[in-house]
């Protein structure tokens, strides 16, 4: 305690809570104390800048320019054939060569930092208007650059909105399918798909709005059954698993019974075109994004690809992606399934050693998991696997953090049942650690408000059971108090609009929005107009321009408050952190205060 | 000459940083850029120099005069004592400089930034006021966004945070953007009458 | 809704429709302003521009220290020279500098930047020089404080309390020091008229502040305390410029939505160009 | 009685603020004494932060750039904190630079933290192979301009002095473009919006941004036009992200009292009105 106490560390601490509470001090009353305190700092923050300026600026980007380090110069000589490579790094380099490669252009810069110096001089003064124009000059363009490349356009762009309300429908609707109970899923099923059809249908949403929103709704319905299942069946250590399996597997079988209403759903929604008709050719460019990649991917791996050419195409697009050579990739997707041919390709002897997947990829993430669903649903396909392959395979999925979905647990188990028996307990405990660990993972994730959701509805009567009640804990939720909230949820709009209805309601609201933005900043430019008179109609629009701008700035004002108390949050943390020290440190100030007002009365 | 070069400096120099960026297919539009903007990082760092010309000699003059002897001793003390120090051991982690950065600056920074909290505690008191259908308006959003911020609001009502969501998605989106659009434009004719020449008097006078 | 996005190739040049518009914003803004400098050289009478209460109140703050005897504090902001802000705000500070130069009224200018402190000067300069005293200009006015932003903001606090200026002006670009500075000027009971077009900080100056300069008008203000026909047919060619925005708003609006539901295919290509990726 | 309360209400008006003053510092530090754990939901666009970063491929070069300082380490140095615990348990290649001066060793500091975080720790990360800290440069827009089109010139050196030419992991990140996200963690100006306005559109750049709670309302223009792809702002953007990432840490713990202050503050607005139009009624 004592060696602590004359520490260099105590010393820090010290001097940490004690400089604190003497700029505090200023909310009693201005004394001298804080004016010391305020003086040390204006010498401290400016000392500082100083020296960073010297090693930050002038000296990399003036000195080391105009006389370039050694080893820089060793560079260059060697790029330029004049060292060989075994005198690199010894070879000596005298000043004078430093000298000569250095940078000519900035003497130039030199000598106008220089000129700027002449502003104390009054005869010369003049000059320090060069580098002055130089620096306003350059930043005016910058500037002129920024502001039309950075806010006109940009926000003249994000203001032109919509207004059928159909390009936010494929969002929209991603998104209030996501809060659904999983509860109500097999009866609203039906319900669901017919709106999300006449929708799409109705609204002329095109092929690829259709499968991205498409392959959210179906991903998040079959996580949730799955996962639903496969919760129940991991309450306890000893539960009967081949029961819960064949439970989960009734699900599935229900999933997939709706996965194919789903694809003709898709084409209906793509206008009765078959998917591989979209523009390969024209869409190329667009490709390099991510989102496209995945999409394609996933049209790949979910969607029979008719025709042969955009079979090719799409192989020679993600083969990259996928780390396999083109030929392979395209064959792959010869087949009906794409992904099952990959899991021949991967067993075959032909595959070549180097060629990988690069599991991480969230198309090939997805790859993975229906590649195990695939494993899951014939499970006599896994005599063909070796058992190396079987590990190389496991492995590859751990690293890919694949989680989450119960078929892929179920098959990783299934996976283990085919393992000689030593191992086998342990890989099969050590997988189920691993699935839970995912499972939690997710809990704090996206879908984290509707994975709770489930877990409380699903473990009714008895409201939480102890794994639910283990993953609430780990998540940082009180379990008692989550099971009272979420039933507030349910009616407090959290539940999705499932008729067509209040799809009609959810889409005015959005036109509303975007309407009401179109109008905000139209009449807040207008307010800004200063050659016309603001009476009459500019009058009025004005008024309303400035009432959406004063609303801005309340919402600022919020902002700025948030993050000022945040700071003395911050400040009180720390003088908590050393409470005896921050203790001390207050009395010993108290006392200093009451001895200088004292003396000050009596003076 | 006194005015024609500098004015002719600053319409070269803002042409050419409008122009580059439309031309950066050509592959030395890059490097010149780069020595430009470094020149400019240079010229500005030498006019500190001025500062602490200034600051020396307006404080040294105080000193002189007896006014506040004590923290403007400690003042210049605090300064001669980071630079000898930064100049002698470094700036990296584990240095005396270091040291005296962690232990007085920030704990410094940080305690007047926090002022602020008590300073927006009294304004709320004392300066916020309904006056008007503008000021009433800007109050109210403050607050649903106040309220909406903190776990306390999700409490009382749940739909707190999405109101606050709204108020910052719809009018304050759309009240910031027309402010960014007018702004934006304000600085490009700025900019362009800088750079044309019309606005010369940042030249200085004679 | 595919995005097919118009590309332009010359040579070594290509370019994005974005970039495209960024360019063609820009020439637009010259030939406005182009326009108008000439139309309103030759009439002059033909400029209307509308009382901005906030720039007013500079002159009246300035005509009231020069009645109480008592100097000017102008604070440019905190920002660099980088900054347009701070540009508008030196371009404010000379005129100012003009009008207390004529009135014998002094100026402190106190600086976060020794950059923007020896622009200032050759501001204050320019201004005291058109006003035909050069003699009177003052350069230790000017000073430089921290770099530091609340070391700064306790030596502006400093002026205020200690040389009594009867009116605070408080424009540029301002982060956290607003409502300490604007608080102070209070208390002191200044007259303070403050701008920026830092939107998070507007609430304060508003409640804490006589006039407040928002957004673009601290733009206009330089053109506008001139008096010059030349700077105000600024403010004509950036009205019309609003115009033109609004009006592509609407019509990029009216197209994307033709073209959503199903009349006009294609016709969202134009929004595209006011993509800059 | 009218004129009594008057007088009250006078008073009242008239209240020293260092009554407020010590309202306030309560408020604040007996949550802090005492721990009240209050739930939350993190935000949409915290959570498309997150997922972001999530999303990328392992191995991938985030760059992250700390243009903050102490003023704002409250706010912004627990988001910093997750995420490089986030970034390194992802397996991502981090690289840091920062516009502000009084960033770097509190950057050094937070990774420090991280490498010796108990999932972090196995992993054996290695300075300069799968992170390296670049340091402060001056010149805000300028080095942002500088580095969309060189890292290498604009830091020729990493924070510790190391010619950044000798930096393994330098050599996959020669520009801005060069990196899979970029994640700006903002103090103020230079910052998020000069980023987006700089750099952003014209180098291409995938980003994200955490702001103080100040910068949040002015950066939210840029989330809603997808310029940023996800926002966290203030001490609760912090403390969404730790809740997302799993580590609730100081932001988390500082909630209780963020609620307290705001209330407090809406106390005071709310009281100084009411007696502001009763006296000013009453006068008329």
């Amino acid at each position: 305690m004592l060696d602590w106490l004359f520490s260099v560390e105590a010393l820090g601490a010290f001097l940490t809570c004690f400089a604190t509470l003497m700029i505090f001090s200023f909310l009693y009353r201005d004394n001298p104390f804080y004016k010391f305190a305020e003086h040390v700092f204006v010498g401290v923050s400016t000392g500082y800048g100083i020296v960073l300026m010297w090693f930050q600026i002038l000296r990399p980007n003036l000195l080391d320019r105009l006389v370039p380090p050694v080893d820089a110069v060793r560079q260059q000589l060697f790029r330029a054939g004049e060292l060989a490579p075994e005198a690199y790094a010894t070879a000596p380099i005298s000043m004078g060569q430093r000298l000569a490669h250095g940078q000519f252009i900035y003497y130039v810069f030199l000598t106008l930092g220089v000129l700027m110096l002449f502003k104390i001089s009054r005869k010369f003064h003049w000059l320090s208007r060069w580098p002055l124009a130089y620096v306003i000059g350059a930043f005016a363009g910058i500037q002129i650059i920024q502001a039309a490349q950075g806010a006109l356009v940009p926000q003249l762009e994000a203001t032109m909105k919509d207004f059928s309300g159909r390009e936010t429908l494929a969002t929209w609707m991603a998104d209030s399918c996501r809060a659904l109970p999983a509860a109500e899923l097999p009866t609203r099923r039906a319900e669901q798909a017919g709106w999300i059809a006449d929708w799409m249908k109705a609204l002329g949403a095109d092929s690829v709005q259709a499968l991205r929103a498409g392959e959210a709704w179906q991903t998040e319905q079959e996580g949730r059954l799955n996962d639903v299942a496969g919760l129940s069946s991991l309450e306890e250590p000893g539960a009967d698993l081949p029961a819960a399996f064949k439970r989960m597997r009734q699900e599935q079988a229900r999933v997939v019974a709706r996965d194919a209403d789903f694809e003709a759903l898709l084409c209906a929604a793509a206008g009765g075109r078959p998917l591989d008709s979209l523009r390969l050719d024209g869409d190329a460019a667009a490709w390099g994004t991510a989102p496209w990649q995945d999409a394609l991917l996933l049209a790949a791996t979910t969607v029979w690809l008719e025709s042969p050419a955009t079979r090719q195409a799409l192989g020679q697009r993600f083969a990259p992606g996928l780390g396999l050579p083109t030929p392979i990739a395209a064959e792959a997707l010869a087949y009906p399934e794409g992904h099952v041919s990959l899991v021949q390709l991967l067993k075959a002897e032909a595959f070549p050693q180097s060629a990988k997947l690069d599991w991480s990829l969230p198309g090939t993430r997805k790859l993975a998991d229906s590649l195990l669903s695939d494993v899951n649903a014939r499970p006599e396909r896994l005599a063909e696997w070796k058992p190396a392959q079987l590990e190389d395979l496991l492995k590859r999925l751990k690293t890919a953090g694949i989680t989450g979905s119960a078929a892929a647990l179920d098959a990783r188990l299934r996976v283990f049942e085919t393992l000689p028996e030593p191992g086998r307990t342990q890989a099969r405990g050590e997988f189920l650690a691993f699935w839970k660990e995912g499972v939690t993972r997710e809990l704090r994730d996206l879908r984290q408000t509707w994975l709770l959701h489930t877990i409380a509805l699903h473990t009714a009567p008895d409201p939480l059971s102890s794994f639910s009640r283990e993953e609430l804990k780990a998540f940082g939720q009180d379990p008692a108090a989550w099971a009272s909230t979420h039933g507030a949820l349910d009616t407090n709009g959290a539940r999705p609009a499932v008729s067509v209805a209040k799809v009609r309601t959810g889409m005015a609201v959005e036109i509303l929005s975007n309407l009401l933005v179109l109008v905000g900043v139209c009449a807040g430019i207008f307010y800004f107009f200063f050659s016309k008179k603001h009476t009459g109609a500019l009058g009025v629009v004005s008024k309303v321009g400035i009432a959406f701008l004063m609303m801005s700035f309340g919402a600022s004002f919020g902002y700025t408050v948030m993050g000022r108390i945040s700071l003395a949050i911050g400040r009180f943390q720390d003088l908590l952190a050393w409470p005896w020290m921050a203790g001390t440190a207050l009395i010993v100030l108290v006392v200093a205060l009451a001895v200088e007002s004292r003396r000050a009365r009596q003076s | 000459m006194k005015k024609e070069i500098p004015l002719l400096i600053a319409f070269l120099l803002g042409t050419w940083m409008i122009l580059e960026n439309f031309l950066s297919g050509f592959s030395w539009v890059g490097p010149m850029k780069e020595s430009i903007t470094n020149g400019g990082i240079v010229i500005m760092a030498f006019t500190y120099v001025l500062g602490i010309y200034s600051i020396v000699s307006v404080n040294v003059a105080r000193i002189r005069r007896g006014q506040d002897v004590v923290p403007k001793v400690a003042l210049l003390a605090a300064l001669a004592l980071m630079v000898a120090l930064g100049f002698w051991r470094g700036h990296e982690e584990g240095t005396p400089f270091n040291w005296l950065y962690l232990n007085l600056y920030v704990p410094l920074q940080a305690t007047m930034f926090s002022l602020l909290a008590f300073y927006i505690a009294s304004a709320a008191f004392r300066a916020f006021r309904a006056r008007s259908l503008e000021a009433t308006l800007l109050l109210v959003c403050a607050i649903l966004v106040m309220v909406g911020r903190i776990p306390v609001g999700e409490k009382l009502w749940s739909a707190f945070p999405q109101v606050s969501d709204w108020i910052m998605n719809i009018p304050n989106l759309a009240g910031k953007r027309a402010i960014m659009i007018g702004a934006a434009l304000g600085a490009i004719s700025t900019g362009l009458r800088v750079i044309l020449g019309l606005e010369r008097s940042y030249l200085g006078g004679e | 809704m595919t995005p097919v996005l118009a590309h332009l190739s010359l040579g070594g040049l290509s370019l994005s429709a974005g970039q495209i518009t960024v360019f063609l914003s820009v020439v637009l803004m010259v030939l406005l302003l182009a326009y108008f400098y000439q139309r309103i050289r030759k009439d002059p009478g033909s400029l209307f521009i509308r009382r901005i209460a906030g720039i007013d109140a500079i002159e009246e703050a300035v005509g009231r220290c020069t009645e109480m005897g008592r100097p000017i504090l102008y604070v440019p902001g905190i920002e660099d020279m980088q900054d347009i802000q701070t540009i508008a705000s030196m371009l404010i500070l000379g005129k100012v500098a003009e009008t207390a130069a004529r009135y014998k009224t002094e100026i402190f200018v106190p600086c976060r930047i020794p950059f923007v402190m020896s622009v200032a000067e050759e501001m204050v300069r320019q201004g005291f020089y058109n006003a035909g005293v050069p003699e009177d200009h003052k350069p230790g006015n000017m000073s430089f404080i921290s770099d530091e932003q609340f070391a700064y903001t306790a030596g502006v606090n400093g002026i205020m309390l200690r040389e009594r200026p009867a009116a605070n002006l408080l424009l540029g670009r301002f982060f956290a020091e607003s409502l300490i500075l604007s608080e102070t000027g209070f208390e002191a009971k200044a007259i303070q008229v403050a701008g920026t077009a830092e939107v998070t900080q507007l609430p304060f100056f508003i409640a804490a502040c006589d006039y407040t300069l928002i957004g673009e008008e601290l733009f206009a203000a330089s053109a506008y305390l001139s008096r010059d026909p030349k700077l105000l047919s600024n403010l004509k060619a950036t009205d019309w410029y609003k115009m033109i925005c609004i009006g592509l708003m609407l019509l990029g609006s009216l197209l994307v939505t033709l073209d959503s539901i199903g009349w006009w295919e294609g016709a969202s290509l134009f929004r595209d160009f006011f993509r800059i990726q | 009685m009218k004129a009594l309360l008057l007088r009250a209400l006078g008073r009242f008006l008239a209240l020293d603020r260092r009554w407020i003053f010590l309202l306030m510092a309560l408020c604040i530090v007996t949550p802090l004494i005492l721990p009240i754990g209050l739930p939350f939901t993190p935000d949409p666009a915290v959570r498309n932060l997150h997922r972001a970063i999530e999303d990328l491929p392992e191995g991938s070069v985030v760059l992250v750039s700390c243009d903050y300082d102490p003023g704002s380490k409250p706010e912004l140095q627990p988001f910093t904190e997750a995420l490089f615990r986030h970034l390194f348990r992802r397996k991502l290649k981090v690289v840091v630079s920062c516009l502000w001066a009084g960033a770097p060793p509190l950057v050094n500091q937070a990774i420090a933290q991280a490498l010796e975080a108990e999932d972090i720790r196995p992993l054996g990360l290695k300075d300069k192979v799968d992170y390296v800290n670049l340091g402060y440069k001056d010149g805000r827009q300028l080095v942002m301009l500088g580095m969309g089109e060189n890292i290498h010139s604009t830091f020729p050196k990493s924070n510790d002095g190391t010619p950044v030419s000798q930096i393994p992991l330098m050599q996959r990140m020669r520009k801005l473009g060069d990196s899979q996200l970029f994640v700006n963690v903002s103090g103020g100006s230079p910052g998020t919006k000069e980023w987006v306005e700089t750099a952003q559109g014209r180098f291409g750049l995938r980003m994200v941004a955490a702001c103080t709670a100040v910068m949040a309302p002015d950066n939210i223009p840029y989330y809603e036009a997808g310029q940023l792809l996800g926002l966290a702002g203030g001490m609760k953007g912090s403390a969404d992200y730790e809740q997302l990432v799993g580590l609730p840490g100081s932001a988390t713990r500082g909630m209780a009292a963020q609620s307290f202050g705001h209330l407090l503050i809406i106390a005071f607005i709310a009281l100084g009105n009411v007696a502001f139009f009763m006296t000013r009624g009453r006068k008329r």
